[in-house]
């Protein structure tokens, strides 16, 4: 997904991923499904970490994250999910920066 | 007033005593229903003789697994909030309605008009596809139905 | 599944944001006439949320959807979806509004899922696929998607018209502890509230859709379980002949209006 | 040994969105819970909680609370002693009172956060945003909740 922006510049980015964020306990009865929910959300930009969530089950199913960047020079924006299973969700887009 | 003048006497006959039966291994006994008789648009006498509790009636009443009123009907309770509008305002029930009238309302609406929404909350019989841990049994006991009565009672 | 590199994922872009409306042109049976889109019943907040593709939580299985037709099939399958079905895009398109139908080998009521099934046991060598699964979901949602702006085109003529008088007849019975039959809150009380919730004209456009009280997308007929839940009926089973007659019956008093799905919902 | 990697939807956008319109706010939230006091105690260790710099908005009538939109704002000058390092979300009301922790690198200009959260009912929410210094900047928001999360669903 190629994007582009002047340097300096601050672009919001939004992520989505399909999670069901399995919270672990509910108000309505003792059949509860151990938790299962992303527990990391993190975000580097040139190398560097810019973001870090750590998530409770709070955060709703399906995380949604959207946050400022700002544009320095092109490279990669990497996205890492991790959730309680160790799974581990990696996207890498382009970012060209002019 | 469809129901006017009417008598009609409704207990647990033979097929709810038989469902009760087949379910009892299963799951818990449900209570027979108590005869009540309709006259005109009321039950004149409480169910079962039971006395009716204001303030156990007001948490059956908002109880969303037992009377949820509120899912159809505004009540005069601050901060109970978007109350849903497909049943009347209850502001001032118990100043329209006597508790006999109400009784019957509760226990069964479609006596009095047939094609209405609100379910009949003391009735077993002449049901469609009811789920099997409700089967056989009322929504609220005759306690429960004199609790709400009295309840409504003091809306005035 | 260790080592295997996601690639960049494409976000399936869907041809026009036709939100709640129907289709202008020929005639148009009464009862679509006065059927509310389901849009209507929306917030404004959550309506602009389905229309962004990124905040559309339902397009994710979409998302999912487009990769599982186009993928090869796992091991013991025969061949993948787009091996029959080259440029989905424009083969499938419009595939979705015409369903349920009547097989014509089998005499019986099929909706999209029971046509994906179908090709998956008939084409594919492979199990059929749960209700509620992601898989089926995605499948569903995906293909849907591909008709999103065609108006629902169910036929109930000749070997549908039983289905479409069952479907009927379950509409209009009362059932359950509660006693409540679907057209007494779907036809006669739409527009008014149950709790914050706003009756609507029961429109079917938006499935599979995304509740945000399942927090996951869903089929129309586990909407249609969630109804009969709340009044303590009898539940028929997903993909049952019941979910059948009334999903053709739905979308029939609906013909004319556009498919929107994945929607949001409540 | 690689991490476990799989096929998993993602939807990833780089534009500005339609903002979520706020209207007025409604007070009918519950005192805070003690979940919430504790947490909140062992957050700011008897700091301050100072106002301004951070601004949380919630939608103030949530109609599920599965899913509430929740935005965050923070003024952050670039190479300041006092950037922001991390926000805390915090509810008053849920079983667990943290819902996240944004952790902000520096140097990274006017921070915004927007995210969907669950709430058990209607409720405040804080947003806390602690700078390099130690500064503790807070913002509370009400949201009414039409509809629980944590139900049953059918």
């Amino acid at each position: 997904m190629p994007a582009t922006a002047q340097a300096g510049e601050t672009i919001k980015i939004r992520s989505a991923i399909q999670h069901p964020m399995i919270t672990g306990h509910t108000d309505a009865g003792p059949n509860v499904a151990p938790r299962k929910i992303i527990h990391t959300f993190a975000v580097a930009y040139l190398g560097a970490e810019v973001l870090r969530v750590d998530v409770a089950p709070g955060i709703a199913a399906n995380p949604f994250f959207a946050f400022n960047l700002r544009a320095r020079s092109s490279g990669d924006v990497v996205f890492t999910w991790i959730d309680d299973t160790g799974e581990v969700i990696v996207e890498t887009r382009q970012l060209t920066v002019t | 007033m469809g129901a006017r003048g009417m008598i009609a006497v409704r207990a647990a006959g033979l097929g709810s005593a038989l469902v009760l039966a087949a379910f009892a291994v299963t799951s818990a006994a449900a209570t027979p229903l108590e005869s009540f008789a309709v006259a005109g648009d009321a039950i004149g006498t409480p169910l079962g003789g039971a006395t009716g509790d204001v303030s156990r009636g007001r948490d059956i009443a908002l109880d969303r697994g037992k009377g949820n009123c509120l899912i159809c009907h505004r009540v005069p309770i601050e901060g109970e909030l978007f109350p849903g509008d497909v049943g009347p305002d209850l502001s001032g029930i118990g100043a329209r309605l006597t508790a006999g009238q109400i009784r019957l309302r509760l226990v069964d609406q479609s006596v009095v008009t047939p094609l209405t929404l609100m379910p009949s909350y003391y009735r077993v019989d002449g049901l469609r596809r009811v789920g099997d841990q409700f089967r056989g049994k009322p929504v609220l006991t005759a306690q429960e139905i004199e609790d709400v009565v009295a309840w409504l009672q003091t809306l005035r | 599944m260790g080592g295997l590199k996601v690639l960049c994922i494409a976000i399936v872009l869907i041809n026009g944001q036709t939100i709640g409306t129907v289709a202008a042109d020929g005639p148009f049976p009464d009862e679509a006439r006065r059927m509310r889109s389901a849009n209507e019943f929306l917030s404004p907040a959550l309506r602009a949320e389905q229309a962004d593709p990124i905040r559309n939580r339902g397009m994710l299985w979409v998302e999912q959807g487009e990769r599982l037709f186009a993928q090869p099939p796992p091991p013991g399958g025969a061949q993948s979806c787009a091996s029959c079905h080259a440029s989905p895009e424009t083969s499938m398109r419009g595939v979705a509004a015409r369903l349920p139908a009547v097989d014509a080998e089998s005499g019986q009521l099929v909706n999209l899922e029971g046509r994906i099934n179908d090709c998956r046991i008939l084409r594919q060598s492979l199990p059929p696929l749960d209700y509620e699964t992601d898989e089926l979901l995605a499948l569903t949602a995906y293909l849907t998607a591909l008709s999103i702006g065609e108006p629902l085109t169910v036929s109930i003529d000749g070997p549908a018209s039983a289905f479409y008088a069952y479907g009927q007849q379950l509409w209009s019975e009362r059932q359950g502890q509660l006693n409540v039959a679907c057209t007494q809150c779907h036809d006669q009380s739409v527009g008014r509230k149950l709790r914050g919730d706003t009756i609507s004209s029961a429109v079917p456009t938006g499935y599979p859709a995304y509740r945000l009280e399942w927090q996951t997308l869903g089929s129309l007929h586990r909407r249609l379980r969630s109804c009969q839940l709340g009044v303590r009926a009898q539940l028929f089973e997903l993909g049952s002949r019941e979910y059948l007659a009334l999903e053709l019956y739905l979308k029939s008093r609906a013909r004319r209006h556009l498919i929107d799905a994945p929607a949001l919902r409540r | 040994m690689p991490p476990m990697m799989r096929r998993r939807s993602v939807l990833l956008g780089i534009a500005a969105s339609p903002a979520i319109p706020y209207s007025s706010r409604a007070q009918t939230s519950a005192p805070p819970s003690t979940v919430f006091t504790v947490a909140l105690a062992e957050l700011t260790k008897g700091r301050e909680l100072k106002s301004g710099r951070i601004r949380l908005e919630t939608s103030p009538l949530a109609e599920s609370g599965s899913s509430v939109e929740c935005k965050i704002t923070v003024e952050n000058a670039l190479a300041t002693p006092d950037q922001v390092r991390t926000i805390h979300l915090l509810s008053e009301q849920n079983p667990i009172a943290t819902i996240a922790r944004f952790h902000i690198a520096p140097d990274t200009g006017d921070v915004l956060i927007e995210t969907s959260i669950r709430l058990r009912t209607t409720q405040h929410v804080h947003a806390i945003a602690q700078m390099a210094d130690g500064a503790l900047y807070a913002d509370k928001s009400e949201s009414v909740v039409l509809l629980a999360a944590c139900l049953d669903a059918g």
